[in-house]
């Protein structure tokens, strides 16, 4: 019906911004800083708009790829090929609300070249939804990894005092984790003789062309690498605390709200369908990995001293619950995995925003330095308690639907699974009020923390849709499970039917090599 | 549509007096939110005449929530005898102490704020009572939950109350911990969560085992033993009983509604909603009587000794959670939800009884330096008797008495009924708490209001009884406490009381406690009167006729007057258990794991061997011409052997 | 006693690691390399012409040939840098020769 | 028979010492006139093998030219040779190893020689029968004609050879006088001479 | 006179060469070398045209001298490579008293022996082609004759490099000696009927690589590399990273698969060996550098062990890979070497990488220019970089050279460390003193052009892919 590629548009809306300001904006003055801010919003919200456009024509109740775009790229089964579904669309979303709103939280914060600044910010938006639209590996892989760089930068120049350590450790482990996929993605290229995304999927339940058990392990070893990184899954999720507490304030919003929703959907979009006999394997070990990230990460948060290294934990045991959400390889795990990921980036979000605003006031994120903030900052106080609450789980809020999802899902999965990452669900609120008390409760003793104001309207700009959204998806999580629900329910039916393939009917080990090579 | 209403109006009250408080006013926020909260009370009366007496139970369908896969939850209303029950009891005390707060909170800066969190509390009670499954249920346990950490640590800049809204709020996820973890149990064996479809499939379950952890387990009794654990936490139950003495920190009203007639309640509620199961798991209840007992008397033993006036009341609301519990347990749950009823008022008024007394002598709430208040506020002095006399359920049997009189004795008439090894100790453990209930009663009225004034002067010159705002609602909860038996005793626990609840609660034929209750042997009816007048008389002759006795007694025997003075150690237990080797386990996974093995071998630690490893390659660069030539011949002479070994010639 | 073209090539081959080795007993001048690896070359001519001769190819006699050409073009440019360095330095023994490292 | 095994033996052992002598001598100098040595008895092996032409080019270029070109080198730079013979042997052992593990490998390959039986198809210029064609004119044959691509690309060599040479070394001193021929026959009267009018009493 | 016209490009630049000697020769004392150098260019373009002109295979000189897609597809990198070193060279040999007319004449003649040994296709023609772009190679590297440092680097450089010609020398006698040919094509019909290759000849083999290994800067023959980069004057660095590189590695393509071609079980090891040692060398040596230079010519080293992961997998998408590889190492090495070029302060040349500090600020077009390539080398997606090693890893993994791939994989992300710390200095780093002001017309072109190809390149990758496949094509038939 519609010949134009709505998702490149969507996806390269917010290049075309950064071109624009490139070209079009001289100077590093005043005025011209202004601009860029305004480009930078403008071109943010136009991309989000764009994106409502997707949300409204997408097509509920089927697990198809919709709005597909094909195009010949490099050729010989390399594709530049686009598409959502219900896995992809919720998250393209998520980028693109957040979007908008990191470029208002570094409206003021950020005074030294905004110009640069934004137009990496833009990059990065362009990359993300790439991730979330590509349907052939390799594009998918150069989306991945080519948010290195924009976000190495926006660590590296406007981050805080060990913004080098920490901007390293993060490109050359997130590089590190990632090569490894990418000689998995070239054997698939080989095997298959195409990267495409679909026809991998449906190539797994095809006895004919299912790639044998054994080999899988290695891909699917190679593609855990990246993600397990990514994600970032204990014990590699060391990069993250540092990562977050460097970052600008924006920066950090990303980083917790889409880069770590990569590893989940990668592992959602390929390693899932495409091994599904290695994934089953190997649920154990991530189990055992996810279970040991929420007790040991919630514990380590139990003790920091400053605000982001805590919410930096968070992150990694509410990763914990996405990792064993999806491999519960059911309905209500995966559904659960999912919303987790998108509560998780709008409330982590919101929580290193709530940092940075009272960073922005004190230029310091040590906990103990702050207290009492619940008498000159109400407003303040009211969005850090919903979301930390929200980060707690509290039913009402978007936290809840998918922490408890997953309980629910691994449950079925594994008994003691769920057990123990239940007690996460008792860190975790440890953790999260035990921040909350300490900066915001408490008598208002130190003279400087008296002057500080309380949300300015641009804060409360801010952080007004993040409040409404998070409540939205505790209260109708709905309009979001339906959207992925075809697209899980197909994945699990897929994962069970792969599973079903008799396995000496496979082709050997041997043979797909020697097909490989031929 | 008035079911909506009932539910919603708080809501309503707490979104207008949160987020326009400030452009209302402080008076109209108070306002609406308490007229808001009549309306609710009101109509719950309506609700429970349509629906207890009218027998006419409704449903309502409000929104999809959850739908994954199989997974499908609805928001909804369910209101059948119970719930109208507990809406009375919600609506009725809420209603009371927004009043009551009027007066209470007059002098407090963040008026609109306090009563926003009252109006989210009550919501999210009535969320949690009209729920149609169980994970409506848990929004409306965790929204408790939350609204209990707001109140109780609603006066933020006092140290001591944040640590108790804390604590309330991790304890209780203790419980939810199994709550929720429960409720995943029962979807995967059900493949639903709403009561309708779970309770009828449960008759068909009774044989049924499933995996958990690793072993083979009885389903029903597991599903509802992980449902109690969350009891256990929101009720306040051993051993997750910690929180609700600190919670006590918060505004007395909050105490009285929460900590005392509401939310702490949820658990007994829950047991009683889900009686279809608890039927069929004589094994859970087992432990639920086993918990109750205990409870009931552990808390008395505490509450014994407690110097702090609202902390007796509180340790007695744990004790009185105890007696519901193990009702609940020995399948009596209608005497439960009775004594529940009743408990509500009498405790509501005992609480905002105290809120008067420490109103009156500026918010002290040790009752070693009161006394002698009796003269300067009559009216609160004598509501706090009855709210005493309905506490201790002193009652003639088979005549008269006040509402706990007709709750309790049943409870312990339903124990000793039930005639098994469980029963008596529930039964032993009730009349003991029983008289310590009544010692420990008196004791808080006769150090309160009578003997000599050990407040200071100035205090006392200014003692007064509180504004009418404050005592209508006392009087109404008095007219409750006394009343309330009477009128609920029939319809709930006679003969007929499948009439009144309808298929809100499900007794088999097999439990007969309570209906065995009614006609137990007459010494076991006159003995709770007996035991609590004893306790009063004990506690009259300690501290009014010899006030010497208490303080020898507690000298000579130290170890047992710290050990109930320190709340049997429990605190110090999980500090040691918990909370320390959760801290010392979090440094060390920090400094340690994270940063001695995890960074130390991993990135760090590669890069420092990289960097050395750079150093080494670059001193390969030795800058000689013969040492580049060498490598090349070396290189040369290595690669021709190894073909040479390679090929085997 | 026939001599064929394996003593030939043991004279190349023995020429040739004596260069090798020369090379290793760097203690004088760059001379000395750019002597050994004369020796090398000369090696490498031996090698060629025999077998040359032995396969009956002329092939090999014209690589020869060119080597030879070609090794007297390279030794004129050698030199001249020697020179050149040795201009500038003053000296040409190879432990001097050690001004970039690392 | 025996003459040319003979010649053989001798060629080659001496030619083996000089090698070892050009590595081994201490000065300089004996190393090239070694080397020298070396390349005379390589020629006579040469001559042995029938390859006259190459012995011949042997001793000219490469005694004549190279070998000379060293020795003006090493005369040149004016080299301190006592230094240079408190050598270090330190790599001596390594060495040693290094070309005999290579040297024992290398003869057990040539005495594993077969002519393999494809090689004589392709070959591609056979050898003409020295009784009809001089090797110098078989030589001439090939190069001039088949390998005249190699000849130019060798002339190429040389030519950068001698550019090399040149840039590298050439230097043009800012002081030394050089008599220019031309410029002497170009010179005329007006460019050299000028006639002033000197003011009496003024001088120039 | 067939086999001239095929070799007419190389006759042209011959031809070209000598005769803008006469023009340099003739021209007034003391004037510079513009004219020459420009003239140059243009001859290479002419060049370039000529190459661009011929298509099919052709075989000429009697099998000496073979002219095939492979060999065009080299000697256009090849001349764009010099007509490029040549450009960047104009600015620098003036200020750096350089400016003499043989530069340009010398790196015309390099040229033609690049040409000659992407085109040889006989033992002989390899040798001589490879000397006739050495030689003029040993000059320039020690051009500037009055420095230490860069006549050091001409010593080093020659003495290594006529070791190296001794071992391929001695490789080729062993050829010749075991298969009784020295022609491409002949060598490999000898060795189609045995089914074992003998060891003779495989140790020639060994002896031949290594000679090439040696022109290539592979691990262990690679020591002259840094030192000579160093050393040597900076537009001749620029020069040696770019065509000869690609010229010796299109020659060792073709010396190996088309006489070897079926015995690359053989010979496979040497260059799997030799390929490692480059990029864990180049990845983990060039983490202390201080001098960019020397830091580019350890990258160097690495990336050529990338290219011979394509050698290594011994196909035609191996060829593929290492092709795409090389066109985009040109460009990267281009556009770098310009940012190199243009590190003036005070008009003296600086080469620190220090120096660097803080670009960000004084120049943003530069900096975000040499942003780009450093990613690139690093490998980074989307940029070229990137594409280059995705071809050659694609190679391995269809070999089924998991190893060499894995390894090639993590040398990638060490190696990334010492490209993002140049971006480190360059963008989060305060400035020093800043680097002087323009940066020249030529180097900015090239700047901007190579940028814009890098980070562009992958908008189409497929047409350089299909060509370089057809290249490809040509050494298997």
């Amino acid at each position: 019906m519609f010949a134009f590629p709505l998702l490149s548009i969507v996806t390269f809306a917010p290049l075309v911004g950064a071109l624009i300001i490139l070209l079009f904006v001289r100077g590093d003055d005043a005025d011209a800083q202004k601009n860029v801010r305004w480009g930078a919003l403008f071109a943010t919200v136009g991309t989000f708009l764009l994106s409502l456009v997707v949300w409204a024509r997408f097509e509920y109740g089927t697990h198809d790829l919709q709005m597909v775009e094909n195009v010949e790229w490099i050729g010989a089964g390399i594709n530049y090929s686009m598409a959502v579904d219900g896995i992809s669309l919720p998250l393209v979303l998520l980028t693109t609300f957040l979007m908008p709103l990191c470029i208002l939280a570094s409206w003021e914060s950020i005074k030294t070249r905004v110009k640069e600044y934004m137009i990496a910010f833009l990059l990065m938006e362009t990359l993300m939804i790439g991730v979330f639209c590509a349907q052939d590996l390799l594009l998918f892989y150069l989306f991945f990894e080519a948010g290195l760089i924009p976000m190495f930068l926006i660590i590296g120049i406007w981050g805080g005092g060990r913004r080098v350590y920490a901007s390293f450790k993060f490109f050359l482990y997130t590089l590190l984790g990632s090569v490894l996929m990418l000689l998995a993605i070239l054997w698939i290229y080989f095997d298959a003789g195409t990267t495409s995304i679909p026809v991998l999927t449906a190539n797994a339940v095809d006895p004919d062309k299912a790639i044998p058990a054994g080999i899988q392990t290695w891909l699917w070893l190679a593609f855990f690498a990246s993600f397990a990184v990514k994600m970032p899954m204990w014990p590699v999720h060391t990069w993250l605390p540092d990562a977050h507490v460097e970052a600008p304030t924006a920066g950090s919003v990303i980083l917790a709200g889409v880069l770590l929703k990569m590893g989940g959907y990668g592992f959602i979009r390929f390693s899932l369908p495409m091994f599904p006999i290695a994934s089953a394997d190997f649920a154990p070990l991530i189990f055992g990995m996810s279970v040991i990230a929420i007790i040991y990460t919630s514990l380590v948060a139990l003790v920091q001293e400053d605000m982001k290294k805590l919410i930096a934990y968070s992150s990694v045991a509410h990763m914990g619950f996405v990792t064993i959400g999806l491999f519960t390889f059911n309905v209500q795990g995966l559904e659960g995995a999912m919303f987790v990921m998108l509560a998780h980036g709008l409330i982590a979000g919101a929580l290193f925003l709530c940092v940075g605003v009272v960073y922005d006031r004190l230029h310091t994120r040590e906990i103990a330095r702050y207290g009492g903030l619940a008498k000159n900052m109400p407003r303040f106080a009211f969005i850090f308690m919903l979301m930390t609450m929200a980060s707690v789980g509290l039913p009402g809020t978007g936290g809840f639907v998918g922490e408890f999802l997953v309980i629910v899902g691994a449950f079925a999965a594994n008994t003691w699974v769920a057990l123990l990452m239940t007690t996460g669900v008792i860190l975790g609120a440890a953790y999260a009020l035990w921040l909350y008390r300490r900066v915001v409760f408490g008598k208002l003793e130190k003279d400087d923390l008296k002057a500080l104001t309380d949300l300015t309207p641009r804060e409360i700009m801010i952080f007004a849709p993040i409040a409404v959204a998070v409540i939205w998806l505790g209260v109708y999580p709905s309009s979001f499970l339906d959207i992925m629900e075809p697209s899980i329910v197909y994945l699990v039916d897929h994962h069970n039917a792969a599973l079903a393939l008799d396995p000496a009917a496979l082709p050997s080990a041997a043979g797909t090599v020697d097909a490989a090579k031929h | 549509m008035m079911y909506v209403l009932i539910t919603f109006a708080p809501l309503l009250g707490a979104v207008l007096a949160g987020f326009f408080g400030r452009s209302l006013g402080d008076r109209a926020a108070m306002l609406i939110t308490s007229l808001l909260m009549t309306a609710a009370a009101i109509m719950s009366w309506a609700a429970l005449y349509t629906v207890g007496f009218g027998h006419n139970p409704a449903h309502v369908n409000l929104l999809s929530w959850i739908h994954s896969g199989d997974f499908q939850v609805n928001w909804a209303l369910q209101i059948d005898t119970l719930t109208a029950v507990m809406l009375v009891v919600v609506n009725t005390v809420s209603c009371l102490v927004h009043w009551y707060s009027i007066g209470y909170m007059s002098h407090d800066e963040a008026k609109a704020r306090f009563f926003a969190y009252l109006s989210l509390f009550t919501f999210a009670m009535l969320m949690l009572v009209t729920s149609d499954n169980f994970v409506q249920l848990y929004f409306g346990w965790e929204g408790v939950g939350l609204a209990s950490y707001l109140l109780i640590g609603f006066w933020y800049h006092k140290p001591s109350a944040n640590a108790a809204a804390m604590k309330a709020f991790i304890v209780n996820r203790v419980g939810d911990f199994g709550f929720a973890l429960g409720i995943a149990g029962i979807f995967l064996v059900y493949d639903s969560v709403t009561f309708e479809a779970v309770f009828s499939q449960t008759p068909d379950m009774v044989e049924h085992t499933f995996n958990f952890l690793g072993y083979e387990v009885h389903t029903l009794t597991t599903l509802c033993l992980l449902l109690f654990l969350g009891a256990m936490g929101k009720s306040a139950q051993l051993p997750l009983h910690t929180w609700l003495p600190d919670a006590m920190e918060g505004p007395t009203p909050v105490s009285a509604l929460i900590h005392a007639a509401t939310m702490v309640t949820a658990g007994v509620f829950l047991v009683a909603r889900c009686s279809p199961m608890f039927e069929y798991a004589p094994d859970a209840l087992a432990v639920v009587v086993v918990i109750g007992a205990s409870t009931a008397f552990f808390a008395a033993t505490v509450g014994l000794v407690q110097t702090d006036i609202k902390r007796v009341i509180a340790y007695s609301t744990c004790s009185q959670l105890g007696y519901m519990f193990f009702a609940a347990g020995l399948s009596a749950y209608p005497v439960a939800i009775f004594h529940l009823f009743t408990h509500a008022f009498f405790k509501a008024l005992l609480f905002l009884g105290a809120g008067s007394v420490i109103h009156a002598v500026a918010d002290e709430q040790d009752m070693r330096k009161m006394g002698g208040l009796a003269p300067h506020i009559r009216k609160t002095f004598f509501m706090m008797w009855i709210g005493s006399l309905a506490l201790a359920g002193i009652g003639i049997p088979g005549v008269v008495g006040f509402a706990g009189f007709y709750s309790k004795d049943l409870i312990l008439e339903s124990s000793f009924a039930a005639s098994t090894g469980l029963g008596e100790y529930a039964f032993f453990m009730g009349i003991s708490a029983a008289f310590m209930t009544a010692f420990y009663s008196w004791r808080l009225l006769f150090l309160t209001f009578n003997g000599k004034p050990r407040a200071p002067r100035e205090t006392m010159a200014h003692i007064h009884d509180s504004p009418p705002v404050m005592m209508i609602p006392l009087y109404i909860l008095a007219v409750g406490a006394v009343f309330a038996g009477i009128a609920f005793y029939g319809p709930m626990t006679g003969h007929h009381w499948q009439e009144f609840w309808g298929d809100a609660i499900l007794i088999l034929d097999t439990n007969r406690a309570m209906e065995l209750a009614h006609d137990v042997p007459t010494w076991v009816k006159w003995l709770p009167l007996v035991v609590s007048v004893a306790g009063i008389g004990l506690a009259w002759l300690m501290y009014i006729k010899n006030t010497d006795l208490g303080p020898s007694f507690a000298r000579t025997h130290q170890a047992i007057y710290q050990f109930l003075l320190n709340k049997w150690y429990f605190d110090e237990l999980y500090d040691w258990i918990f909370i320390r080797p959760a801290k010392a386990l979090g440094r060390i996974f920090w400094r340690i794991g994270d940063g001695k093995l995890i960074d130390g071998l991993g990135p760090d630690g590669i890069s420092s061997t990289v960097l050395k490893a750079a150093r080494r390659a670059s001193l390969l660069q030795s800058g000689y011409l013969y040492h580049y030539a060498f490598a090349m011949l070396i290189g040369v002479a290595v690669l021709v052997t190894f073909y040479f070994y390679a090929i085997g010639v | 006693m026939e001599i064929g073209l394996g003593h030939y090539l043991t004279v190349a081959a023995i020429l040739f690691t004596l260069g090798i080795f020369g090379i290793f007993m760097t203690r004088k001048t760059v001379i000395i390399i750019l002597m050994s690896i004369e020796l090398m070359l000369l090696a490498v001519n031996i090698n060629l012409v025999a077998f040359s001769t032995h396969l009956n190819v002329l092939v090999g006699q014209v690589f020869a040939m060119f080597v030879l050409t070609v090794a007297a073009g390279e030794a004129a440019i050698g030199l001249a840098i020697l020179v050149v360095y040795f201009r500038n330095r003053g000296s040409i023994a190879v432990e001097d020769i050690n001004m970039m490292k690392g | 028979m025996i003459l040319p095994a003979l010649a053989f033996y001798l060629f080659a052992t001496i030619t083996v010492a000089c090698g070892v002598l050009v590595i081994a001598s201490r000065n300089p100098v004996h190393s090239v006139l070694f080397l020298i040595l070396a390349f005379f008895n390589s020629a006579g092996l040469f001559v042995l093998l029938g390859a006259e032409f190459l012995a011949m080019i042997l001793v000219i270029v490469y005694v004549g030219a190279v070998a000379v070109l060293f020795m003006f080198v090493v005369m040149m730079l004016d080299i301190n040779f006592v230094e240079l013979r408190q050598g270090f042997l330190q790599y001596l052992p390594i060495g040693l190893l290094v070309s005999f593990i290579l040297l024992v490998e290398i003869l057990m390959v040539v005495g594993a020689w077969v002519i393999s039986p494809e090689a004589a198809s392709v070959a591609a210029a056979p050898t003409p029968d020295p009784a009809l064609r001089s090797n110098v004119a078989a030589l001439g044959d090939l190069v001039y004609t088949r390998y005249v691509y190699l000849f130019q690309a060798a002339g190429m060599i040389l030519l950068v050879a001698m550019i090399g040479a040149i840039v590298l070394t050439l230097r043009s001193r800012p002081g030394v006088k050089r008599q220019k021929i031309s410029d002497q026959v170009s010179r005329t009267r007006e460019s050299s001479v000028e006639i002033k009018k000197v003011q009496p009493g003024q001088g120039v | 006179m067939h086999d001239f016209a095929i070799a007419f490009p190389e006759i042209f630049l011959a031809v070209a060469s000598m005769a803008l000697l006469m023009v340099g020769v003739f021209q007034k004392p003391g004037s510079s070398s513009g004219l020459v150098s420009w003239l140059g260019v243009f001859a290479l373009g002419i060049t370039l045209i000529l190459v661009l002109s011929d298509e099919g295979r052709s075989v000429s000189f009697a099998g000496l001298f073979v002219v095939d897609s492979f060999a065009r597809f080299a000697k256009v990198l090849i001349l764009i490579g010099s007509a490029a070193a040549l450009v960047m060279s104009q600015g620098f040999i003036k200020r750096e008293g350089m400016d003499r007319f043989e530069y340009p004449v010398l790196i015309l003649i390099a040229t033609l022996g690049m040409l000659m040994m992407v085109s040889a296709n006989d033992l002989i023609s390899l040798y001589m082609g490879i000397e006739l772009q050495s030689l003029p190679l040993y000059v320039l590297a020690a051009f500037k004759r009055d420095s230490t440092r860069t006549t050091e680097a001409g010593l080093k450089y020659f003495v290594l490099g006529a070791l190296s010609s001794g071992m391929l020398l001695y490789g080729c006698s062993m050829i010749y000696g075991f298969t009784g040919a020295t022609t491409f094509g002949d060598i490999a019909n000898t060795l189609q009927g045995q089914e074992k290759a003998s060891i003779g000849l495989i140790i020639g083999i060994v002896f031949l690589s290594a000679g090439l290994a040696f022109k290539v800067s592979a691990v262990p023959f690679h020591m002259w590399t840094p030192d000579v980069y160093e050393g040597a004057p900076s537009p001749v660095t620029a020069f040696f990273a770019t065509a000869p590189k690609v010229a010796a590695i299109a020659l060792f393509l073709r010396a190996m698969l088309e006489p070897f071609g079926g015995m690359e079980a053989d010979w496979r090891q040497i260059i799997w060996l030799i390929s490692v040692l480059s990029m864990l060398l180049g990845a983990f040596a060039a983490i202390g550098q201080r001098n960019i230079k020397r830091l580019m010519a350890y990258s160097s080293i690495g990336h050529v062990g990338y290219a011979l992961v394509g050698l290594a997998a011994a196909n035609a998408e191996g060829v593929r890979g290492v092709l795409v590889y090389l066109t985009i190492y040109l460009v990267m090495n281009i556009g770098t070497f310009a940012c190199i070029l243009a590190m003036r302060r005070r008009d003296r040349m600086v080469e620190s990488i220090d120096d660097l500090r803080g670009l960000a600020k004084t120049h943003k077009g530069m900096a975000l220019a040499l942003t780009i390539f450093m990613f690139s080398l690093a490998g980074v997606p989307p940029l070229a970089g990137f594409f280059g090693k995705l071809y050659v890893f694609m190679a391995a993994i269809n070999a089924g050279l998991y190893y060499l791939a894995i390894i090639g994989v993590l040398a990638s992300v060490v190696g990334a460390f010492y490209y993002i710390r140049i971006i480190k200095i360059m963008y989060f780093d305060e400035p020093s003193e800043p680097l002087s002001l323009p940066i020249g017309k030529e180097l900015g072109f090239l700047m901007t052009v190579s940028a814009l190809l890098v980070a562009l390149f992958f908008i189409i990758p497929g047409e350089l892919v299909n060509v370089a496949a057809g290249a490809a094509d040509s050494l298997f038939p």
